[in-house]
């Protein structure tokens, strides 16, 4: 059955469910037992799965990486958390070394789960706001997720630990207490690799993943008003991503916006631009045009932020200007 | 090596000072409406282990260095870094330190010789290295602390750079503030052994362990290895046993924190401590730290006015200086 | 005088005489002093500028990029070798969170140079030939660099290690004793942020960096046969990135091929892709093609490598597509 | 514990391959057509340091893991792996551990439960902390092998292993071949301590040090740390002293290893050492040692013969894999 929830519950959910669903399921790291992680994602499952399955560990991200990549290997699907995705500048040799190339050189699966907080606009300065997910889908052998509502934070996170993959789940945090939707109580997959279209439109396709979905809905709403009607993409993975839909949707409209977090050059809004182009260029109608963070580190001053972060304007501007060709 | 009656004396000012500093910021934290914060962000307080910081950098002369943790606002006011500044950090103003791109205790100022701190803990261990091997090729003889918690002990880089000091006999004096806690980790889940400080014997280094809470045993302690180290004889790594007294940061209650252990520890407030040993050396009485408690509030009131009043950071200037001219 | 290096002894003139003129300059890294290098670029360094300049360090990624950040903030300029690229991942986090941000945090800036040989062809495997370019254009504060000639290898190197800011200097391995060219006796820079145009052409704009500019050459030679005239840009930086040649060579040409050896989804293509179409939408007469390496882990097998690699026949076949438009 | 003459012998009889083996390696490298090579890439050998990985192999049982480093094929072969696999490993075959994808050393194989190696030097530490700790949660007494080299141990992540083993009372036997070298780089140059096995105590596990050239010495002291963890008492580090005998590849010519240095340990060679303890136990005579060469040259010959006839990898399957279903 279908309640609200919030996003961070849903993450919950998908993981106690699934821990009970399968003993091969585990969660481990810095502070995720007792303290229930420092944003309450594991709060109760110590309680229900005991110290063997949920269990603090030392400071150390290579290492939390490193027995992930081991005990999935021995045939456990461990979910470690990484306490603010930050931090996994200090565990990117695992993840990008041994994880990604694991199958294809050794030929044994590698089904772990990192989930990683991540995102801005909270006002807590460039060591906890960072947006790295464009660094792992330059990375063949990793998958690269990143839910924006509660329903696809649980079915995303489901599909993620059922995977036989390396999976990097950015969930927002920015999203865990803000926002709220339907979610079945039982347990579902969102598949990976499968964007959805979160609204139709006839007149530009905006594709966007993670917290940037909720300034393109304010963006949608203002530019009805002026006759503008913006279909929005919600990627959901990145890694593989869904180039179907993508194409689908811009064969109706000839107009794209891609829309991420992220600083925009050399984000990953210029993978799916640069994608648009090569497969539809036909349908060309105006440039396509890439909204993206500012190209400094992430200042904390609420001014600053703001102004660093993409914003409804660089939406709206963008649109208008898209009209005019 | 002993210490004046003056300079015991200006020891338990820092101390008075820092403890002042502190209360008010939690104060602050506490109360402000987080609707129109005054600071930014959390505080992150080092409320009963002042000693450890304010004692270590006593020990600094003028052309050293050095680089703290987020609980080293002591050795940031010994370093001649001013509450004024350290307020305007807090306030993410446009003066202070990091121009309010960065808050709170991620803060640098290398006029001061005060190298910064970024939240990825014990990241800035090998930084100080740098400083040291750059004084080297100057031949200056120059000292660098280098401040980590018992946490920060369990990521690779701390142990990549004291092998590093060791094998290049760098002037750093390693410091770890074992407080018992990171986050809500105890140390008995962070490593097995009694003494972070026995891991200098496998570097090659002196370790040292001192009563954190006995700013002149810090002093002492410290003293020793900086000595040392401006001889030429290399780096050292003293531990200084501390307790946490306060959250990890303003937001948490702690309650995963034994009540005993809290008991136990308050009754050694390194600020009493100091107290009784200036009482017991005659050098003050009562009236005397009435009057410097006095004096230090005093002067953060005065500092928070200043503070305030300084303008916030202006977006026209929010991408200057990502790359030096 | 110019006369006919190679591509490696182009890198160690540069070093050696900037070393010369500026005794704030010094290299460091594993294997680097006695032995040259494990691809013998600082051979006889040692001998010349001594122990004290030319150092080998213990097998410590993190902290070797630790000690630059650290030299170079006290006044010196380092200039780190990592032994291989690959092992960057081990050192992302002082690249990233401290080098790319300090001066924008602090104000001071952080001039380090860092030596990485980066790339394929040799059959050397996953963990020896990657490509990690990409990540470090998405980080702002850094610079990347990547010479494709000898002459650049030195000019471009002399300006890396001038420039106050964390470069990133992707030296290409494969081109070592492969590529010799015309280089001038005397120091000069070839400045940052500026591509170049290598050959002319009126029908399609070919941008690359780095070693594939000579599968850029053959391909124009084949090309020019059916002919079809390849523009030929090497891009040199790809942080910052010279707009200006792009758009002005594609202005005249309207095509435009991106190739480079990364793999091609999130790769840097997909940057330059984008801007084209962003900019100069009106001039677009056909697709944006990206060529870049296959979307796998770096197979060691020749036959497989080469499989891998993007190919002459990929070039020929775009550029033939490209102007059925 | 006491070795009984079959285990000697057998002992005996995989110093003796491995050193076959590798030298035929070493002649291949060496005298083969860098046109049309037979080995992809460069050979990395264990000669004069077979005691390291056959002793410590030895210890064993049938569950147990290795994570082997890249001078580990005595161990390997000791776990079952067959000089076939080997050698179509070095040659790049299809049908090879890595099917042609990685080469020479860089290879695993689960269903023998070899862990694998990567390049990066200590990565695969915490990726046998991950064994570790999967066994221990399906109540398997497994007991892992992590070995790692002298220039291995100033990598973070060993330290992060290390001590994240000893949190968690890991079934983990950490093996350190001392072998006095990593490439060019003596350990002198590496750390200021006489026996890595002394920061045991640092991560409060047993530390030990033994004679690496003396198979049974090896056997003896890794099987104590072996039995330990699989009573459930935890990590032990054991480290090996040998000596690096050739270059640290069979292109190394390793002119910068004193010549009395190798005159040194020639004396102590592990092969001549067991002969002798073999001899002086009356378990076997000259000729029986001359048998064992004849039989393992035999099958080194026969494995080479075999393995060249296997095919090489098909550029069809190059993309498979990278992904697991
Ligand atoms: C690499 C890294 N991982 C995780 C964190 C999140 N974090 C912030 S403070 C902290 C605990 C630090 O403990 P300790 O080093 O003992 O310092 P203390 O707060 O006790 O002074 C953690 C895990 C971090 N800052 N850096
Ligand atoms: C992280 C990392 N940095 C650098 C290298 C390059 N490298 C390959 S082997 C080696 C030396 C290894 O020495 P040691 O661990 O003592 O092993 P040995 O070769 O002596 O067996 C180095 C520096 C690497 N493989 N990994
Ligand atoms: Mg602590
Ligand atoms: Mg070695």
């Amino acid at each position: 059955m279908p309640r609200e929830i919030w996003y961070a519950d849903a993450i919950r959910e998908a993981l106690s469910q699934e821990m009970r669903r399968d003993d091969a399921v585990y969660v481990f790291g810095e502070d995720v037992a007792a303290y229930g992680g420092v944003f309450g994602i594991t709060k109760d499952l110590l309680a229900e799965f005991g110290p063997v399955r949920v269990r603090n560990t030392p400071l150390s991200e290579a290492a939390i990486i490193g027995e992930a990549i081991g005990a999935a290997i021995y045939g456990l699907r461990p979910v470690p958390e990484i306490q603010f995705a930050d931090f996994l500048t200090t565990a990117v040799s695992p993840i990008v070394d041994i994880a990604a190339s694991y199958h294809y050189r050794i030929g044994t699966p590698v089904p772990i789960t990192i989930r990683a907080p991540s995102g801005g606009a909270l006002r807590i300065g460039h060591f906890h706001s960072k947006c790295l997910e464009a660094w792992f889908t330059h990375v063949p052998g990793l998958k690269v997720v990143v839910p924006a509502t509660a329903y696809d934070a649980k079915g995303l996170l489901v599909a993620s630990i059922r995977d036989n993959n390396p999976v990097i789940y950015f969930e927002q945090k920015k999203l865990y207490r803000e926002i709220k939707d339907d979610v079945p109580d039982e347990l579902y997959t969102v598949p990976l690799g499968k964007a959805v279209v979160r609204r139709e439109g006839k007149d530009i396709t905006l594709i966007t993943y993670g917290s940037p979905l909720y300034l393109a809905y304010q963006a949608a709403k203002q530019l009805e008003k002026k006759g503008i009607g913006l279909e929005i993409i919600d990627l959901r993975t990145l890694q593989p991503y869904d180039r179907e839909t993508i194409l689908t949707s811009f064969k109706k409209t000839n107009r794209a916006i891609i829309l991420h977090e992220a600083p925009k050059i050399g984000g990953f809004g210029a993978e799916i631009a640069s994608m648009i182009v090569e497969e539809s260029f036909d349908q060309l109608a105006a440039p396509i045009v890439r909204i993206g963070a500012k190209q400094t580190p992430i200042p904390t001053n609420p001014v600053l932020e703001d102004n660093y972060l993409p914003s409804l304007k660089d939406v709206i501007d963008a649109a208008e200007r898209l009209m005019q060709y | 090596m002993s210490l004046t009656k003056t300079e015991l004396l200006e020891l338990y000012k820092y101390l008075r000072l820092t403890r002042t500093l502190e209360d008010w910021i939690y104060t602050i934290c506490v109360h402000q409406d987080p609707k129109q914060p005054l600071i930014i962000g959390k505080g992150y307080l080092s409320t009963g282990q002042e000693a450890v910081s304010v004692g270590a950098a006593y020990t600094l002369e003028k052309g050293d260095w050095l680089a703290q943790s987020h609980r080293d606002f002591g050795a940031l006011l010994v370093r001649g870094m001013t509450v004024d500044e350290l307020l305007a950090q807090y306030f993410s103003k446009a003066a202070s330190p990091t121009k309010g791109r960065d808050a709170n205790v991620h803060l640098g100022n290398t006029s001061k010789h005060v190298l910064g701190f970024i939240s990825h803990m014990g990241a800035m261990m090998p930084v100080a290295n740098g400083i040291a091997w750059g004084a080297k090729c100057r031949k200056n003889p120059t000292v660098v602390l280098a401040f980590f918690g018992d946490g920060a002990s369990s990521q690779g880089v701390v142990h990549e750079a004291m092998n590093y000091a060791a094998v290049f006999k760098l002037s750093v004096v390693f410091i770890c503030n074992n407080n018992r806690w990171a986050i809500s980790t105890p140390v008995k889940e962070q490593f097995t052994i009694e003494n972070i400080a026995d891991r200098a014997a496998g570097y090659g280094m002196p370790g040292a362990v001192c009563d954190g809470n006995n700013v002149v045993e810090v002093f002492e302690t410290v003293k020793k290895a900086v000595d040392r180290a401006r001889k030429g004889e290399g780096p050292s790594l003293v531990e200084c046993k501390t307790m946490r007294m306060t959250g990890h940061g303003t937001h948490d209650m702690a309650k995963y924190v034994p009540e005993d252990e809290l008991e136990h520890w308050k009754k050694r407030d390194p600020i009493q401590n100091m107290e009784n040993y200036l009482k017991e050396k005659k050098f003050a009485d009562d009236a005397y730290f009435k009057k410097v408690v006095a004096d230090m509030k005093k002067e953060v009131e005065e500092a928070t006015e200043k503070a305030k009043q300084m303008p916030g950071p202006k977006v026209e200037n929010e991408s200057r200086d990502v790359y030096a001219p």
